[in-house]
């Protein structure tokens, strides 16, 4: 660089008269830093029931890690004089058809549900954020194909598609992660490239054009970044999404297999007794209302935080 | 217009032939010998290698593909390997009867979540508004089939007013289109209201308050045909939703719909069966999206005369 | 001014904002008066609260967050803040109506320009037939100079340009005869030669119909060009008052001159010299500056103008400036 | 006569305004249709017009930051099209870009240490991390800043300041070519001035040639040596700014000035010059001159055939009958 003088030099020159150039004082009010932990942050303060749904999720986390330490009963214990028992001292949910206890078994049931929730969620959420703003940005081929694609996954309805996979890949817990991950990307991914499109249209896109950034620095830099709030939103919105289709698949018996004690199939399980004994069916049910309400109660929050600022 | 609605028919296209090769490699790289599943353990291994030639079963699967597509195209999906019926005449037979559970719960959802919207827009943050909308998140947050055996308990058993299961009136389908229809109208009634207060905030509205128009004329004339552009949108993906949901509602209450075919299918394994049963869905989510476009495009002038 | 009718009297009106950051005082009492068949125009910079200013007129701030705390809007001697919703209804569109800077936005998209003209006619005149309606639309469209009024009718706002768009809000705002036209920036959102042509034919219609007009804006030209009576704004104030020529001629307050004087060639004389400008920048409005709020960024400011807010005083004869030095020459 | 900095052969650029994934006529818009300037070095050119005449595109072409669809652009003599990426690249800190919308053109989520240091990082690898910030507090005394705003995020600040990032990221690589769009437009007048000063001082202080984009003709006559006057993707009228005010040969140009308000009410009585219509849309332009459907003095052969620019006491006028 032969004239980084210039600038330099002129560091030391105080402007002439002040009048374009007068340097101006900036007060800063520290809370109005903006990073995305920040948006996160301000959006539980200000939405309480997003601060609610929060500290469910936590209960119901810290609950299901220490279930093995807490309970008295084992989830998996049959004891066959003790069938369809209704909730008493002993059994504060009662016992299930095999005489197992039902609290033990919702609870244990609660770590399937958060892991099912947790791990497709965010699998499906990074391959649809990465497939989504590759095509937006690159457009042409590209965004044809990924989008058409997406069109095919979204086609289906999704229980149905996960339903084939789950008979193709036979039933178990992994493979409800591969299925939902493959039936969850397509929403996501059509979110980010709308957005990656209202971004790669802004100037600050073009000012780093202008400079010579390239292009995986630009999507890096810029795109992304400005795209992670909404992916957020996504990503705790189809957690309780992810959660009632492996209730769903497990309740018609092609998730989870017993004696695994999702809560799909806890449901399932019980609807057999619903006239004698209902609450073996009812109460996993509640469990997934809870756990779906909390999460959602979380993501609106959220959505509502960020979005009006997203919006310009 | 022509364009258009051209335009997506064309797109259309390649998304049918993605959906029948998802469902063929899905369906066809399945582990286990169908024919032997059919036939029996028991059977000679040179009979069933005969009945396989006999079905094609051992072409390369590209050939199986195209034949697939050809019979499909002419209405063959192939034959039930459980029921040894044709899986096409199975289920046309059993369509009428979802598609009257579809629109009966599609019914239901516009019924309550439209206005449960529009109400909750207008009054917003108001008791109203939070009763609502808490009430449609609940309604989105409760498992169809949990649901369903609620009302099974309180509707049927408790209260005896409605026929627990079963398809032979019209009695039997009013529980399952509300349990149906109502996980899917709090997502109706969200939408409207965030695309009516959307709506509100406009420049336009504005204008139409300047013009001397009360705020109940403003939202019937000027707010309330562009806010619900977009659900008509969500209503034609609700009827993937609808299907998807009534897998569940139709083995519930033991409905003879096409989901409660596919469902045996799995349990069967009876591969052409589920094979056209998914084919048939699909293709119907399809023809609602397309239906969604073109009526997004004939309601909305800019796109109309474009 | 006041020897000559006025149709609206503003007097001290604040409205204010409130936000989570605080209480905003965007219109913090302003006065002024507009004579019946004039122009009167409202002048300043981005957020110094004349749009406030019109929609509070219109009772169209958004409420809550807004809220009209005080002073008086007189329509013909009736105080606009205090009437009821239906009556205000009835004023709106008939009486004062308006239209804004964006025509783009403005119309509805999915309703006929002729169904919206026509719209207000229906609003204020119930018993009106459809055909005369119709008849009505189209001769107001035809007035405001728009092409082939019979078939635009059928159009919708999309497939019009911006510059025609803008004369069919133009005919919705005057088609019920009204007595007073709030124009908020009408062709801010214009190109320049269109903007000559909206201009042109408000001020036709003006004088045909003598309606009285208050026209907002940024633009000292378009104010140059149109206004009979101009105020200037400044951060939810009106700094200073008068007829069109004495504010040209002989502007008295430090923030009109240096307004007048940042306009690059003005006379087209001042090539490649320095341009005057005003230092700083608009105080925020939650956080005023105790006394003159362009005290900060005047050059001839005194100890005594950072300390108490000055009084409107009068300069000339119906000119009046918000100075403490305003009566020593300037 | 000052060295041609940056110029343009016949520029074309041309959109689509409907993608034609599967056929069906894609119609074309020629946003930029067969545009020559010459841009001499430390003058200010201006590009002046109203909306959809092409003005924006043509800066941006000239950049390389939309694709050319015809014609060349030569800077120093060469032309940008034969250039590898690699030396495009190494060329771009040479010419920048200032924008119109000061709310859009910094990246929200960085503070305003990493946008100055993004030229830094692109084009600099290997400087210190010291270094970039030492030269970016000088960037912010240049545009008139303090130093400490550099841990700030860009909504933290008001148009103007805005503005004045935007320009001292364009300054940060030292540059001798900037193009500003529009780059007062935004601004309330006060503060339009204060950037304009600020503009004039840094092309006397840094040697700068500026292309400026602008519809606002006050603007243009205060800060331009030379105009060039486009309409609908063509040049209409190029010539020195005085000369060209004081009597333009284009009808065009005649009436664009005419329509401007005057700030001074006395003047308010003076015969106006009114256009006649609208802008035609760029989609169907008009045959023969694109001005025919609203100039005044058309004859038959302006709806027949497109005129060619013609060279006339040291202008380029693109008119068949020219106000001589």
């Amino acid at each position: 660089m032969h004239d980084d003088e210039r600038v330099s030099d002129n560091k030391m020159k105080t402007p002439d008269s002040g009048q374009g150039i007068a340097p101006e004082k900036i007060e800063v009010k520290k809370d109005d830093v903006e990073t995305l932990f920040g948006d996160v942050f301000r959006a539980f303060q200000k939405n309480r029931s997003a601060l609610v749904g929060l500290c469910v999720v936590l209960f119901i986390t810290v609950l299901a890690l220490s279930a093995p330490y807490v309970l008295s009963h084992d989830p998996y214990t049959m004891n066959l004089d003790n069938r369809n028992q209704p909730p008493s001292e002993a059994h504060w949910f009662g016992t299930d058809t095999y005489g197992r206890d039902l609290m033990a078994r919702v609870i244990f049931g609660a770590r399937i549900s958060l892991v099912i929730g947790l791990i497709p969620a965010f699998l499906a959420t990074c391959i649809g954020s990465i497939l989504g703003v590759a095509s937006g940005f690159y457009g042409g081929k590209t965004d044809f194909w990924i989008m058409r694609l997406a069109d095919v996954v979204l086609a289906f309805p999704s229980l149905l598609l996960a339903m084939v996979i789950m008979y193709t890949l036979g039933a178990n817990l992994f493979n409800i992660f591969i299925a939902l991950s493959i039936v969850g990307w397509a929403s996501t991914s059509r979110i980010v490239r709308s957005q990656t499109l209202a971004l790669k249209e802004k100037e600050f896109v073009e000012a780093a054009r202008a400079l010579g950034v390239k292009k995986r620095t630009i999507i890096f830099r810029h795109i992304l970044p400005n795209c992670l709030p909404n992916i957020m939103v996504v990503f705790t919105m189809s957690i309780p999404s992810a959660i009632m289709q492996e209730a769903g698949l497990s309740f018609l018996g092609v998730g989870a297999q017993p004696p695994t004690p999702s809560w799909g199939l806890l449901v399932s399980q019980g609807k057999e007794f619903i006239f004698s004994a209902p609450w073996v069916a009812i109460i996993p049910g509640v469990a997934i209302l809870i756990l779906v309400l909390a999460f959602n109660f979380m993501g609106d929050g959220l959505r509502d935080a960020i979005d009006p600022y997203m919006k310009d | 217009m022509k364009r258009f609605i051209l335009k997506r028919l064309l797109i259309a296209v390649p998304v049918l032939i993605g959906i029948t090769f998802v469902i063929f490699i899905l369906l066809n790289v399945v582990p286990g010998d169908p024919v032997a599943l059919m036939m029996g353990e028991r059977m000679s291994p040179e009979i069933i290698e005969r009945v396989r030639h006999q079905m094609h079963l051992d072409d390369p699967w590209p050939v199986r593909y195209v034949r697939f597509l050809a019979g499909a195209v002419q209405g063959d999906l192939g034959e039930s390997y459980k029921l040894q019926r044709p899986v096409a005449d199975l289920i046309v037979g059993a369509f009428p009867v979802t598609l009257k559970l579809a629109l009966a719960a599609a019914l239901v959802a516009w019924l309550i979540g439209i206005p449960a919207g529009i109400l909750s827009a207008v009054k917003q943050y108001s008791l109203t508004d939070n009763f609502f909308m808490g009430l449609a998140l609940t309604g989105v947050s409760m498992p169809v089939f949990w649901t369903a055996l609620l009302f099974q308990y309180v509707f049927a058993l408790k209260l005896g007013w409605l026929p627990v299961a079963g398809f032979y009136s019209a009695k039997h389908l009013i529980m399952p289109a509300l349990v149906l229809g109502w996980s899917s109208s709090g997502l109706i009634a969200r939408l409207t209201r965030s695309s009516l207060l959307d709506v509100m905030r406009h420049d336009y509205i504005r204008t139409a308050r300047a013009k001397g128009l009360r705020n109940v004329p403003v939202i019937l004339r000027h707010a309330l045909k562009n806010a619900l552009l977009p659900v008509v949108t969500v209503m034609a993906l609700q009827i993937a939703f609808l299907l998807s949901g009534s897998v569940i509602t139709e083995s519930i209450f033991n409905i003879p719909g096409v989901g409660r075919i596919a469902v045996g299918a799995i349990q069967n394994r009876d591969m052409p069966l589920l094979q056209g049963a998914v084919l048939f869905t699909t293709v119907l989510v399809i023809l609602g999206n397309l239906a969604a476009d073109v009526l997004y495009g004939w309601l909305d002038p800019r796109i109309r005369y474009e | 001014m006041s020897a000559q009718e006025t149709i609206l009297d503003v007097k001290n009106l604040r409205t204010l904002f409130l936000t989570r950051k605080g209480i905003v005082p965007a219109v913090d009492g302003i006065s002024f008066s507009v004579r019946k068949g004039k122009v009167t125009g409202l002048v300043g910079e981005s957020g110094c609260g004349k749009s406030v200013t019109s929609l509070s007129i219109m009772g169209l701030i958004p409420q809550p967050p807004g809220k009209i705390a005080g002073g008086e809007i007189l329509f013909e001697g009736r105080d606009l803040s205090k009437l009821s919703y239906k009556e205000m209804c009835r004023v709106r569109g008939k009486d004062i109506s308006m239209i804004f800077q964006e025509p783009m936005t403005s119309l509805n998209p999915v309703k006929t320009v002729g169904y919206q003209v026509g719209e207000v006619l229906r609003i204020h005149q119930r018993d009106v037939a459809d055909a005369e309606v119709r008849r009505r639309v189209v001769e107001m469209l035809d007035l405001v100079g728009i092409p082939e009024p019979e078939s635009r009718v059928r159009a919708f706002p999309h497939q019009l340009s911006g510059g025609l768009r803008q004369r069919v809000m133009i005919a919705m705002a005057l088609i019920c005869d009204p007595k007073l036209l709030v124009a908020d920036e009408p062709t801010t959102a214009l190109d320049v030669t269109i903007q000559a042509q909206v201009l042109k034919l408000m001020m036709d219609l003006q004088r045909r119909i003598g309606t009285s007009i208050i026209l907002i804006t940024h633009d000292l030209g378009v104010v140059a060009e149109t206004c009979d009576d101009v105020n200037v704004m400044y951060a939810g104030s009106i700094v200073e008052q008068g007829d069109v020529f004495n504010i040209f001629r002989n502007p008295s307050h430090p923030y009109t001159r240096g307004l007048l004087r940042s306009i690059p060639d003005t006379g087209g004389t001042g090539r490649k010299e320095r341009l005057f400008s005003i230092d700083g920048m608009v105080p925020s409005l939650t956080d005023l500056p105790p006394g003159c709020r362009f005290a900060p960024r005047c050059t001839q400011a005194r100890e005594s103008c950072f300390k108490e807010m000055p009084e409107l005083v009068p300069v000339g004869e119906g000119h009046f400036v918000r100075c403490n030095r305003a009566r020593e020459a300037c | 006569m000052n060295n041609i900095l940056v110029q343009t052969k016949g520029l074309k650029v041309t959109f689509s305004a409907e993608a034609g994934m599967f056929g069906g006529e894609a119609r074309v818009v020629k946003a930029v249709d067969d545009v020559s300037i010459d841009i001499a070095e430390r003058e200010t050119y201006a590009l002046v017009g109203e909306s959809g005449c092409g003005k924006t595109t043509l800066g941006r072409a000239i950049l390389r930051l939309v694709p050319t669809t015809g014609g060349q652009v030569f800077f120093r003599g060469e032309d940008l099209s034969s250039l590898s990426p690699e030396a495009m690249r190494s060329l771009r800190r040479k010419m920048q870009i200032i924008f119109q919308d000061p709310y859009a053109s910094l990246n929200p989520r960085m503070r305003v240490r990493e946008i100055l240091a993004e030229p830094f990082r692109t084009h600099e690898p290997k400087m210190s991390a010291k270094d970039v910030d030492e030269r970016i507090a000088a960037l912010l005394s240049v545009v008139g800043m303090r130093s400490d705003t550099m841990r700030k995020y860009p909504h933290q600040f008001s148009g103007g300041q805005r503005q004045r990032i935007g320009i001292a990221r364009a300054l940060a690589l030292n540059p001798e070519f900037i193009v500003c769009d529009e780059a007062v437009s935004a601004l309330d007048v006060s503060i339009q001035a204060q950037v304009l000063n600020l503009l004039s001082d840094l092309q006397k202080e840094f040697r700068l040639t500026y292309l400026f984009i602008t519809h606002n003709l006050s603007v243009v006559r205060h800060i331009a040596d030379k105009v060039c006057v486009m309409f609908l993707g063509k040049a209409m009228e190029i010539g020195d700014t005085e000369d060209l005010f004081a009597r333009p040969f284009h009808p065009y140009t005649k009436f664009l000035i005419a329509a401007a308000p005057v700030p001074d009410p006395t003047q308010r009585d003076r015969e106006r010059l009114l256009l006649k219509g609208d802008i035609p849309s760029p989609i169907n332009l008009p045959p023969g001159c694109r001005f025919s459907t609203r100039c005044p003095y058309a004859q038959e052969r302006c709806r027949m055939e497109e005129p060619e620019a013609v060279a006339l006491e040291g202008r380029a006028v693109s008119c068949h009958y020219p106000l001589v």
